[in-house]
């Protein structure tokens, strides 16, 4: 048996912390992040290609990539 | 006509020191003494004197040593910790007899503490600090104004004692800003100086009506030695008892000896006081909100305030002990200068201790409690 | 809930941390967990010493054994923890100035002794803590409060500095490239004898300002813009490196580490005279 | 014997600290005592920022704000900070973009576009606190306006002159139609 | 049974310390203590502990904490100049709980002064050296015999109340070589210690009943934050004023709410005194054969040593000086601790000082002529 | 009557000076009035520094305006003797122990600054004054008070450690050959900025007798043997150098002094505004 | 109650400290009190040297000679400074070679080849203190030979034990004629 | 007129200062020096070449070549 695991991402931002510094914002590949109010925000979610550069150079640890991974269960490959 | 200036503390301890000469500055930064070095840093060329930021406190200290060996007026200022680094080198310049001034912009220690919160809790390491016996000076501030014109009474005596003289500040007077008079005229005491080349000079012998010795700035053609071990007057080092017994005894005399032009203290409605608070620094500003709402209540209570911290007020106090009930000492420690006026007070009037060390100030109100109460 | 990394090597509760927006410590000491996690260290077996200034506060947020000591003294601390207790890994945390201007004679004589231990410095060019004054990293001619008609001490290259007392490895990144420092800080905790990693940092808010030097972002780009990697530096003339950053591991030899010669001493003589019957 | 007692509340780069020292200029200027003082986070980095003054015609003893009776909050957490338990008869000059906390009387509160004065008509958000300079000194009449100029003048660095005045201007402005609530109008004649 | 061993002071606090478990020493040189580094550097590897000689006195003191706070009983040495420099980390260790011995060996200063002349000249130094506030507990030996007993002591008091203690000797006792027994027995009081990743523990919580909090030692399980600032129980610093009025006056009451288990004096011949005379560390020895002396002239006097200077013994003093008519201070100073006597004692007996200040010795002859003075 | 040297320049009534029988101190003190001499300074104008050591008491035999500081501190004084009248010429005298152990620090940040003054070093390889405790200019695996199993400290090389943080000048003798000493303080003293001579001594009471080198004349005898001059040393590949004595001038670059920096921030702004009416 | 206040005085190699050390040791193994102590140049450093014992029944109060009973002197200028004024009764023992003050009554001095004995008898300069330590003992009677001898090896470095031994014993010998004055008999029994 | 200025150097030596280390004795390259009761002496004073060794190693300036000039008056050279 060969258990499917899926891996999910999710980009999770912490606003308590964000100091609104806009690193991570100009440092995005993607283009993805912006700042509202002083505080990071997600606006092209879709975009984002989970290159790990946000969360490599926040400062205050306030953007990261979520891991979330699920097994399917019963899953069978053919083998 | 003198001018009126907004002046913050710090600033104020600058100016009064370059108004009476002081034209070397060598520190280190450190909370809340900082500003300090830094208006220097901005003035000093100004009026062609030298800054220099130094390695560390330790250093700082021996450079201000160095450049008041060389006769020029010299200053450095600290808080805590690095008061503390500068406790060897102030006993140095104890000893070989070199003018300077030490400003301590105390703040809440022990250790590194509350590096921004007031206090005034270096007031028996102002005293005690380095190793041996020797003699010191201290003086501590209430107000803007009065850091300018006590600094330069700082330079003063220490010009006039050749001994260091520690300016006890408190973040309080340090980071304040008030309305202060420059004084249109100064007292300005200079070192004594001697020059060119007297071979036979000796340098640490007091002449007659002198009460330090009379110095020979480096590089005017006096050539002697200096150093910190014991000397006789020529300055070179000796292992001779007789000589170490003039030396130290003839040291701690100085300022002994002269005491009633060393201290000074300010008294306030003491003529008919019952109850008198003890308090220095900035503690005063409380003190005097505090006497001013007790009178309006009736309470007869004064306030005495030694503007000479070391050597301690002994006689003025003594005499004021015998004429109230009760004296209050008021201060923002754990119990400092209250184990002086317990030793100098005795018996003749009871005696009640005021204190605080959770970093805040001590407020007029609490001052008042302790009036109230008895 | 944070990042597992954060979560699982710092203090959250004591987050967010007092450092200005922007500022490099925040990262650098991100980056000091990450290689600590690679290495998969015994959490309970590292100790992270810190001395005073803004970036020794680092030693409060992470969640291994820290101490924060007096300013300029952490290596001496250091020191002390290290020979009394050899098996633990010692990683000092300091700014500029608490490591090469009041902790400088420390740092060149653990460098000298060759203790097992790996220092961060965290250089921001500046006096971060007191509010901006010139230290021994601050570049000849540039500002501070206590520079105010620029600096006319020449600044220490604080790699080099090390590595001339005898420091065993030596390396040095950006705050613009974290990766690189993370793999710096690993290079240095295998490194056997003492090793230091000099991290180029920003502060915005006092050396930015004072000097001009735009946004953090601006400071971090220019980063970007001037660092050569070590490899590439050798081959340029020195005329090309004016100004420049030279990043990666800079120096690495091999000299008998200090607790391991101690160590060797016990052996000889633990089993030997007593003393107090001679 | 008029006494205000007046904290500046903001964040770190708001330059509350250099508002209150123009204003302790602006009462030197006058003729009348003024203290000024600020409290400092760890040792002396920025982050949040509280500058005190006081302004009195007599001699001030205590130097320190213990009973205020003016508040300017720049930011949420300042107002909320800073007001919680304070007298009914404090005034509060609060930004108009912040939340007036429930424990605050109405008539104790004037709310006023300080920020957006500054970013908009003056043009330059760094300008905030000379705006607020402006607005307090209509409320509380510290000083005249040549010396309050005088005293802006004094404090800023060169060639910001222009925009600075512009800025105090704005902030008059920005209040001549205040009149003060009876409660708070007893205040600030005594 | 005990053995009788000739040992010269300094060895004497090596092997008391090391009978007690002392392993970890950093030092620097310096006259008159250098003797200990040099019998650590010998012996500790011995009992596989550590000795290092650091680059200076500061970095000593701080690698003495670093070691205690893996757990390590530590220990340094030094003397006047060397003392003064240790001074911002005695507080740091004051401040954050971290027990270790400070050996002072007393000489002559100020300053250099005479670096192999017998001084007990840091008598106030060791009780208000460091800036701030602080806790400190300082015990001074009069015999190679008690030097071996008395450094056991100060490391239990270290240990028990997680304080530094500083052992003042002074060189006349560090030189001196006498015979010792080395007691069979003695009593040794380590840390209470927690190990083993409590995460809940708040390494600065005081548990029910004890005096000191319980020490975590590095790299045993229990991670925690160790700072020289105001911390909370946590061992996180904070700016709570709350805390910072917990924090000191716990630390302070430490000592004060345990004077009775931590003060210990020595009373000769005090019962049917006239006279006592205050004494401690070597000067004692002169008193002793002063007293004997004076007894044979059939002068009642007596002795009274603190053996413990600080916490200065207070009480034991007041109740002796309701008996006496007469106080003699008799130190190896210009006057320290005599200030404290003149406090506690008021106006219930007469005091007089006897000191020197010429680097050597108070003689018995000396202190007989100040017995018999009027 | 003494040589008309030392009369010149010392203070006979205070000699015999305290150093032991054979010390290199002597020798050395000699070679730095001979330099001055050749030089023909004003001896007004002089100015000798020292701190605490066998060496440092140099300073009171010297007839110039001399200062006895504290130990390892003698650098920090110089400067502010130095800052706050420039036209002295500054000479320091101090031990190995003074100058690279308690005061390393001053000498890296003199260093760095090119404070212009001179500083004579007396490395002994000890520290004599206390008695024989390893410095560290103590050979690894040789003797000392404090290393009674041998050093495991591995040593400075001092003037490499000071050109290292900057010295502009460095050089090297030995007592063995107090011509070269003299000649290197000369150059020392002509050099503007910070110069640094490493005198290579003896003290044959403690070092000496603790490393069994046998007499004082063996002990100067194994330098002249194993001394070789920078030139030819540039020639010799590493392995020959080990444990030799390169002597003569080391390094030399020509920096901004500090002092003279310092005169043209005066220069600027003295005559500026008046701060006060600001 | 018989107690000995020594001094033993010479040049910095000369090996007094030791000499006094083992003296003290001596005196301890016989279970009398001992205190020795030694005076020091600048800092640590060689040159002058004493050292200074008391040997006694009692307890020892004040450790410090102060009327010596015992002098040794090795050199000339140890000779003449520490014997000037000391009294009567006190006991020189002065190195054969040295030329004896006026101001000793020859009674009190007794001169001995220490140095010679040590260089040509023994055949090492170096252990001329050993020299002495036999020969004080023999005229102070601070311990017996079995005593003396262990105080003698538990002081030296490994591998001298013969020729130290040798130098002690030469010590004894050199002093087996030696008769009190009267006058210092009455000191030595005392 | 040209002066002759006769130079006479003596060595000298300070006993009062001289510490017996030898070093004099043992460096001077033609053994002129001795030992005597620990004082440095004079023993081959002809041999002397003044080469200033003694002088410049002995660490207690207690050896020493003096120099005394003496001026030949009304010496005429020829010219
Ligand atoms: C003995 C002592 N001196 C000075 C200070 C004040 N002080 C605190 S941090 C600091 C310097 C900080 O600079 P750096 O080490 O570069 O750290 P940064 O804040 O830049 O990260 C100073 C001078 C102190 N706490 N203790
Ligand atoms: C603060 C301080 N620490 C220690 C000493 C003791 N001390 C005096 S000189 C010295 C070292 C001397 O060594 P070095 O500098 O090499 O000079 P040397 O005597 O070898 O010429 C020491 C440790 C002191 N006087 N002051
Ligand atoms: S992971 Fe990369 S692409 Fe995604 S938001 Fe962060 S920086 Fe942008
Ligand atoms: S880098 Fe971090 S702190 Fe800065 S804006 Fe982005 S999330 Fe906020
Ligand atoms: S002051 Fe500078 S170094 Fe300190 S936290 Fe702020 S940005 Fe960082
Ligand atoms: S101890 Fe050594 S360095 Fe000191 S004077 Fe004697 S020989 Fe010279
Ligand atoms: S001058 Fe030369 S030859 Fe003459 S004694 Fe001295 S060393 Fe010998
Ligand atoms: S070198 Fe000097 S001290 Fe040595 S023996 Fe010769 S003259 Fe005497
Ligand atoms: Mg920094
Ligand atoms: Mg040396």
């Amino acid at each position: 048996m060969v258990k499917l695991v899926i891996v999910m991402k999710t980009l999770k931002t912490i606003d308590k912390w964000c100091k609104g510094c806009g690193i991570c914002v100009e440092f995005c590949p993607k283009n993805v992040l912006g700042l509202i109010d002083d505080k990071v925000t997600v606006q092209n979610k879709e975009e984002c290609i989970f290159c790990g550069q946000c969360e490599l150079r926040c400062p205050d640890y306030a953007i990261f990539a979520e891991e979330n991974n699920y097994e399917q269960a019963g899953f069978n490959a053919r083998q | 006509m003198s001018r009126l200036v907004l002046m913050q503390g710090n600033e104020a301890c600058v100016e009064g020191a370059i108004a009476c000469g002081m034209r070397f500055f060598a520190g280190y930064p450190i909370t809340p003494s900082t500003e300090i070095a830094e208006y220097c840093a901005l003035r000093l060329p100004m009026v062609k004197g030298h800054f220099i930021q130094m390695e560390d406190e330790i250093a700082s200290m021996a450079a201000v040593i160095g450049a008041s060996v060389a006769g020029v007026k010299s200053m450095t200022a600290t808080s805590g910790p690095g008061f503390s680094l500068k406790q060897e080198n102030i006993g140095y310049a104890s000893a070989a007899e070199i003018p300077c001034v030490i400003v301590n912009a105390q703040r809440s220690g022990p250790s590194t503490g509350l590096p921004t919160s007031p206090s005034q809790g270096d007031v028996m390491q102002s005293r005690w600090g380095t190793h041996g016996d020797h003699p010191i000076i201290v003086l501590s501030p209430s107000s803007v104004s009065e850091t300018y014109t006590l600094i330069i009474r700082a330079f003063n005596l220490s010009e006039k004692y050749r001994t260091p003289v520690i300016f006890l500040m408190d973040e309080m007077v340090g980071h304040l800003r008030e309305g202060i008079e420059i004084p249109e005229h100064i007292e300005i005491v200079n070192r004594k100086v001697i020059k060119g080349g007297q071979s036979q000079h000796m340098p640490y012998r007091i002449p007659d009506g002198e009460c330090a010795p009379v110095f020979a700035p480096f590089g005017e053609g006096d050539r002697y030695n200096i150093t910190g071990l014991i000397h006789d007057e020529s300055g070179f080092p000796t292992n001779s008892h007789i000589e170490a017994n003039r030396m130290i005894t003839r040291l701690m005399r100085k300022i002994e000896d002269n005491v009633d032009d060393i201290v000074a203290t300010e008294e306030r409605y003491t003529e008919d006081a019952d109850i008198a608070v003890l308090c220095y620094g900035g503690t005063t500003r409380s003190v005097l909100e505090a006497i001013d709402e007790a009178r309006s209540k009736g309470i007869r209570v004064g306030m005495f305030r030694p503007i000479t911290l070391w050597p301690f007020p002994e006689k003025e106090l003594f005499k004021l002990s015998g004429k109230i009930k009760k004296l209050i000492v008021a201060e923002h420690n754990y119990g400092q200068i209250v184990l002086e006026a317990e030793r100098v007070v005795k018996n003749n009037c009871s005696l009640k201790f005021t204190g605080k060390v959770d970093g805040t100030l001590i407020s007029p109100a609490e001052i008042l409690r302790a009036i109230e109460e008895d | 809930m944070a990042s597992q990394l954060v979560e699982k090597y710092m203090r959250t509760e004591h987050l967010p941390h007092i450092w200005c927006p922007g500022c490099g410590n925040g990262v650098i000491m991100h980056a000091v967990v990450r290689a600590i996690d690679k290495l998969e260290l015994d959490k309970n077996k590292v100790c992270i010493v810190s001395g005073i200034g803004c970036s020794s506060r680092a030693a409060g947020y992470l969640d291994f054994n820290t101490i924060h000591t007096t300013h300029g003294r952490a290596l001496a601390f250091a020191t002390g923890i290290k020979l009394a207790k050899p098996e633990l890994e010692v990683v000092v945390i300091a700014g500029d100035g608490d490591i090469a201007a009041i902790g400088g004679n420390h740092l060149i004589h653990a460098a000298r002794r060759n203790v097992g231990m790996t220092v961060v410095v965290i250089n921001n060019n500046i006096y971060g803590m007191t509010g901006g004054q010139y230290s021994p990293a601050t570049p000849a001619g540039e500002f501070g409060t206590t520079a105010p008609y620029g600096n006319i001490d020449r600044p220490f290259d604080i790699a080099a500095l090390a590595a001339g007392a005898g420091a065993s490895f030596t390396a040095r990144g950006t705050v613009y490239n974290p990766a690189q420092i993370t793999s710096c800080i690993q290079k240095g905790i295998l490194h056997k004898g003492f090793s230091l990693i000099e991290c180029i940092s920003v502060c915005p808010v006092y050396y930015g300002r004072k000097n001009k030097k735009g946004s953090v972002i601006d400071m971090i780009k220019w980063q970007r813009d001037n660092s050569i990697p070590v490899e590439k530096a050798g081959k340029l003339p020195p005329e090309e490196l004016k100004g420049k950053i030279v990043t990666g591991v800079l120096s690495q030899a091999t000299y008998p580490e200090y607790t391991e010669e101690y160590a060797k001493i016990i052996e000889k003589v633990s089993g030997g005279i007593n003393y107090e019957q001679a | 014997m008029s006494r205000h007692e007046i904290m500046l509340t903001g964040s770190g780069g708001q330059g509350m600290i250099l508002a209150s020292i123009i204003l302790a200029q602006a009462a030197i200027l006058e003729n009348k005592n003024a203290a000024q003082s600020q409290s400092y986070g760890p040792e002396a980095r920025g982050g949040k920022c509280k500058a005190e003054l006081i302004v009195s015609d007599s001699f001030i003893r205590f130097p320190r704000v213990t009973n205020p009776t003016f508040i300017l909050a720049l930011t949420q957490s300042s107002l909320d900070n800073y007001t919680e338990g304070i007298s009914g008869k404090c005034i509060v000059m609060a930004d108009e973009s912040l939340k007036v906390p429930y424990w605050l009387n109405p008539d104790q509160v004037i709310r006023v576009p300080v920020l957006d004065t500054a970013r908009s008509r003056v043009g330059k958000l760094f300008t905030a606190n000379i705006v607020a300079v402006g607005a307090i000194n209509k409320v509380l009449n510290i000083a005249g306006w040549d010396n309050l100029k005088k005293a802006v003048l004094m404090h800023i660095p060169e060639k910001t002159e222009e925009i600075n005045i512009k800025a105090l201007k704005a902030g008059e402005m920005m209040l001549c139609s205040y009149q003060p609530a009876p409660s708070a109008e007893r205040l600030l004649i005594a």
